[in-house]
């Protein structure tokens, strides 16, 4: 895989604008100034940014209630993230979703979804108007590990196998649904072998590695584009925070295990490969997360200073 | 004009709109190898496999499809096999199709239509026969059509198609193989006008789908009788055209509403609350329901005759509410 | 009686009944390792994994286990961790748990309890926020309680786990820290027996849920003006008490009723056009309601605000109705 | 196996006694004298037979839309279900629920249920409570091709290898769904592959061999009684009316399929392996075929017998 400079840097910037947003969100949320549910993607940024750069602007994307990290790999602008998680009106919705609604239809992003297991089907139906206009988009969806436990993810991979859609289907697996591992919760170990129900591909990959997430999502996404069909990526990743909130995680897990992920952080592994491979500098890399820094500042000011919707506002955009 | 039956005014309706417009596609179980009703008979011959969709018996992924489909340009008619079968799949049409626009801030558009065979009348039972269009009118973002004739199946499935919002058509069984004059060329009933049926000066009837006919049965008798009744077909039930219910009643000075579904919290209750409140003082008499029992839909023929509303049930209300005059 | 809140009212209604009655067991989400709102705190320690089961993400399978393991003998007492996923999984409950004992001649018990926290307040935007009482109250062969108060939280529920039919229990969101009074002894309130929170000869006030607290501070605000409201809450809204409606409506001559939901097909209209029938001859004044306007819940706390009903609109709704005494 | 011969004579009376039972229906359909939806269960025999047989009281089976056989081979009685069909008191519903809905909670008989997929997570529930009593008891659940693909049906397996439940998942593979052939519905041709998505056992078997279909269930009720968790059994059979009514099955089905499958009829085919073996005369087969056809006679004559409930019975048993 031959992946061009600029596009290396271009993913080691967002992976830690999704690390910085998430933060920074953490931080918002501590002090008391937005409200609301919040599900952290901190820890994850390799799998949304490895599998969101096969995409283009014309494929789509269905998120989950942990979605900044998609979104903003998608291309979603931090600026009006935020300005939706203080409710303002330069949010993506205006304000009327929050963190759990965010979406951007022009950006392929079908909605973060406060349902769990509710994407999979609806990425299914991007896919198959895809398929129906005759271009070469795909639909990528992503779930957690809890969440292959719902039926619809079952319907939804049974569906598009039948339909031969072009669909990418990428677990999430974080060990954890809300608060019950993995083992607890299903008595596989590998996710992907759920594949085999469809007769469709599934690989597992290590998804704090943002280089084999994106060839092996990649690969997924080529056939699609052939028109092959769907596939099963599992991820096997570890969040930060705790399941909704900004705590650090050691409330309901242990503290080896969060240090054992951590000690293989994705975007230090990432980092450290660029300057390895003289992608990158050690100056530049700074200076990368130096900009985004700045970038998050002015992104949280600009969403502050967003003016709430009024009242008059409660009931537009009911209906078309 | 000329006399059709319901299920082929709708299945012109899909039929046309699928010439007009190539966004529009049918998906659902065996709805193009094997209608279940009928509805979508011909068009898998006509329109191929990719416009006639049969999907595995999973009704949350063909709802999903269809979200996913609408939000992404097309314009998709699901059909679920009965209208009981939705609630396997409810969390689609509630949180997702009725709210993403909203949640979204006005950035989705969902041109959606789900067809559902609904009511009683075969020995279906409980699980085949339900009316519960009441759950879906309670949910905005949603839009819900209830036609009782061959003409308005065929103007308000048009309209429903056309319509930038999801459309719930819900179709009496009992209606589909009804005749009537229906105009072959192509043509839309607006959302959210309903019907006068026959006019009236002693009292208004309000009914919905199947028990329109049982209505108009009713006011036919009541003349016999010297009362006069207006019958009122709302059509859509959401949005609901209150205004000519209410120019209605301030005329008559009294309403019943009837409807199959059980009485207790149905469409009927709406009705009948939002004239009390608005026409409060035009009112002669209590606003009256017919409607089904409280109890699921029984299989044996004689209870489930006993459980279904009928003309003679709205005789006896209407009689109970309107001075006799003959 | 000691003051706890409406909470480890809740959980001292589940264990006292398991250590009363080894077949009742608790099972949902996360209800042992981590209760989500906190009902279920230290029970898992205490009853062990077999007795409060924690499941995958899967409320049909949940439910669906619920439904079976009743018939077989069981009293399953199932969390659905928010109202709004309820329908994911509402097959189950609508064509199985509900149905089952009709439709197999009487041959089945089905004494199960789902708890579903409920409401808005806290941002939490359109899935997370619902009220959708009605549905479940359209539904014969279920009963619904909505306790406002720990009092009535600890009686209802207790009185729930050992009804032989599917309950659901509704907890508001925002009743959950509120403090109140409650027996450490085991009682229980029969269900469908309304609760006058206040006497008041001059409008009747019906409010569900929270929206009994907003309902007793516009009476306040009322009394101060000189009008004294009857707040009742009906606590049960499937079977519904409307004895002591009508009772207290053919006293005052007038009725508000209040609830959270939207107020097109919600149970206020039930309540409304009941009233608007039943007691038509002593009304004064139009039933009316107050609810939530016709659109999703918004996340913006601005929004969120303007949607949630209060006690103002309460206010203004008597006093358009009733006239000023002050 | 070693099955006695008297348990084998009443495998072979209880497949005739389906078959007759359903050719009856069909008559009394034809006739105009039932009404309402009925799914015949004719061709598939040796599924509910062989599996139901492995059964004692206390256990308990989930049924489907095509319930009949099931009940019958757990011990529900003919002249109870036809007065069902009718209508009548005397059904096993007091005529409240019709075919889709004949139960029997004494013979734990869950019920046959008109939704797709909603019983499997019933018998999980069963299950659980054997469990939870600290039984022997077993819980197994019919569900067809087409029901696979049902989002329940995938939650209740898992939900069952979680907690290690004694169910069996009876998997009856009659090649459509509806009208939709197999592989037009899914893109797996052994349904019992999907078992390792739970890694739980699955077996695929020859669903017109009534002794293996026994033989298989009956290791998988074994396991389950030990406590050793779910198993999915998948059973290829046939159906040979209509999906649903009384038509012979070719207007959608090729005439050389249904002979290829007619061919392989289970009560044949059982009935010359009795014969083979000894077990039974032709003449004891014979007779066997005409008492059961003078039991339907009978069952038919004392539904059509029963009253009708009455009107003050609609309201009854809505609520215990
Ligand atoms: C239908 C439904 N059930 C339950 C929930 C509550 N819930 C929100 S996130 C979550 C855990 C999801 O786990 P997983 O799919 O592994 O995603 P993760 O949070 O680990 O990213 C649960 C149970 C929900 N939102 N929707
Ligand atoms: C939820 C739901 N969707 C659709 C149907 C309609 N329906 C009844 S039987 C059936 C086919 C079931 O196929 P399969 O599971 O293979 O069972 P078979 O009829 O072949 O025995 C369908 C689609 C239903 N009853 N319930
Ligand atoms: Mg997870
Ligand atoms: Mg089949």
């Amino acid at each position: 895989m031959d992946i061009p400079r600029e596009k290396l840097i271009e993913m080691y910037e967002r992976m830690v604008t999704i690390r910085q947003f998430e933060e920074g969100a953490a931080g918002l949320m501590r002090d008391g100034r937005i409200k609301g549910f919040i599900h952290l993607y901190a820890g994850e940024e390799a799998v949304a940014v490895g599998a969101c750069f096969t995409l283009g602007k014309d494929d789509y994307i269905a998120s989950t209630h942990r979605g900044h990290g998609h979104l903003i790999a998608k291309g979603g602008d931090p600026k009006n993230m935020y300005a939706e998680l203080f409710g303002g009106r330069d949010g993506y919705c205006h304000g009327k979703g929050g963190s759990m609604h965010i979406a951007d239809l022009d950006l392929g992003i079908l909605g973060a979804n406060g349902i769990v297991g509710a994407g999979p089907p609806i990425a299914v139906g991007a896919a198959f108007a895809a398929q129906y206009k005759g271009e070469r988009g795909v639909s990528l969806c992503f779930f957690g590990d809890g969440a292959t436990n719902q039926g619809t993810i079952h319907e939804a991979m049974n569906m598009a196998a039948v339909l031969k859609l072009p669909v990418v289907f990428i677990c999430e697996n974080n060990l954890y649904g809300e608060y019950t591992r993995q083992d607890r919760h299903q008595t596989v170990k590998d996710i992907a072998e759920r594949a085999k129900a469809y007769a469709m591909p599934g690989v597992t990959v290590d998804g704090m590695d943002v280089l084999a997430v994106h060839e092996t999502v990649g690969e997924a996404v080529e056939r699609a584009r052939r028109g092959e069909g769907p596939s099963l990526v599992e991820c096997k990743t570890y969040r930060y925070f705790d399941h909704q909130g900004v705590g650090d995680g050691v409330a309901d897990r242990s503290a080896e295990e969060i240090e054992e992920w951590r000690a293989k952080d994705a975007i230090v592994r990432f980092r450290r490969h660029l300057i390895q491979t003289e992608a990158l500098t050690e100056a530049e890399a700074e200076d990368i997360d130096r900009r985004v820094a700045a970038r998050i500042e002015k992104a949280i000011a600009f969403a502050e200073a967003s003016p709430p919707p009024t009242e008059d506002e409660l009931l537009t955009d009911v209906y078309a | 004009m000329r006399p059709i039956i319901y299920l082929m005014a709708l299945n012109e309706a899909l039929q046309q709109e699928m010439e007009r417009d190539p966004t529009v596609f049918v998906t659902g179980e065996d709805v193009g190898q094997h209608p279940p009703m009928g509805v979508t008979l011909g068009m898998l011959q006509k329109f191929g496999p990719q416009r006639v969709v049969d999907t595995p018996i999973s009704e949350s992924a063909i709802l999903g499809l269809a979200v996913g489909a609408a939000a992404a340009g097309l314009r998709p008619v699901v059909e679920i096999m009965f209208l009981d079968f939705l609630f396997v799949a409810f969390d689609q049409v509630i949180n997702q199709m009725a709210k993403m626009r909203y949640m979204f801030g006005g950035k989705a558009k969902l041109p959606i239509v789900v067809r559902c065979p609904c009511g009683g009348g075969y020995q279906m039972a409980a699980q085949h026969s339900q009316s519960l269009e009441a759950m879906l009118c309670h949910i905005p973002g949603l839009k819900v059509v209830m036609p009782a004739t061959p003409y308005n199946a065929k103007g308000l499935l048009t309209a429903a198609i056309r319509d930038d919002n999801p459309v719930f058509c819900l179709e009496h069984k009992k209606c589909y193989t009804m005749a009537g004059d229906v105009p072959q060329e192509q043509y839309e009933l607006p959302l959210g006008i309903a019907e006068v049926k026959r006019p009236g000066s002693d009292v208004t009837i309000v009914a919905t789908s199947y028990m329109v006919h049982e209505a108009l049965k009713a006011a036919e008798e009541l003349a016999g009788r010297g009362i006069e009744a207006e019958v009122i077909d709302p059509r859509t039930l959401l949005p609901l055209d209150m205004d000519t219910i209410l120019k209605s009643v301030r005329k008559t000075h009294r309403v019943v509403v009837v409807h199959e579904a059980v009485k207790f919290c149905g469409f009927g209750a709406e009705i009948a609350a939002q004239v009390a409140e608005a026409a409060f003082d035009a009112l002669e008499a209590p606003p009256l329901r017919v409607a089904a029992p409280f109890c699921p839909v029984p299989f044996s023929a004689p209870l489930e005759e006993a459980y279904l509303p009928n003309a003679q049930n709205i005789v006896e209300a209407v009689s109970s509410v309107t001075p006799a005059k003959a």
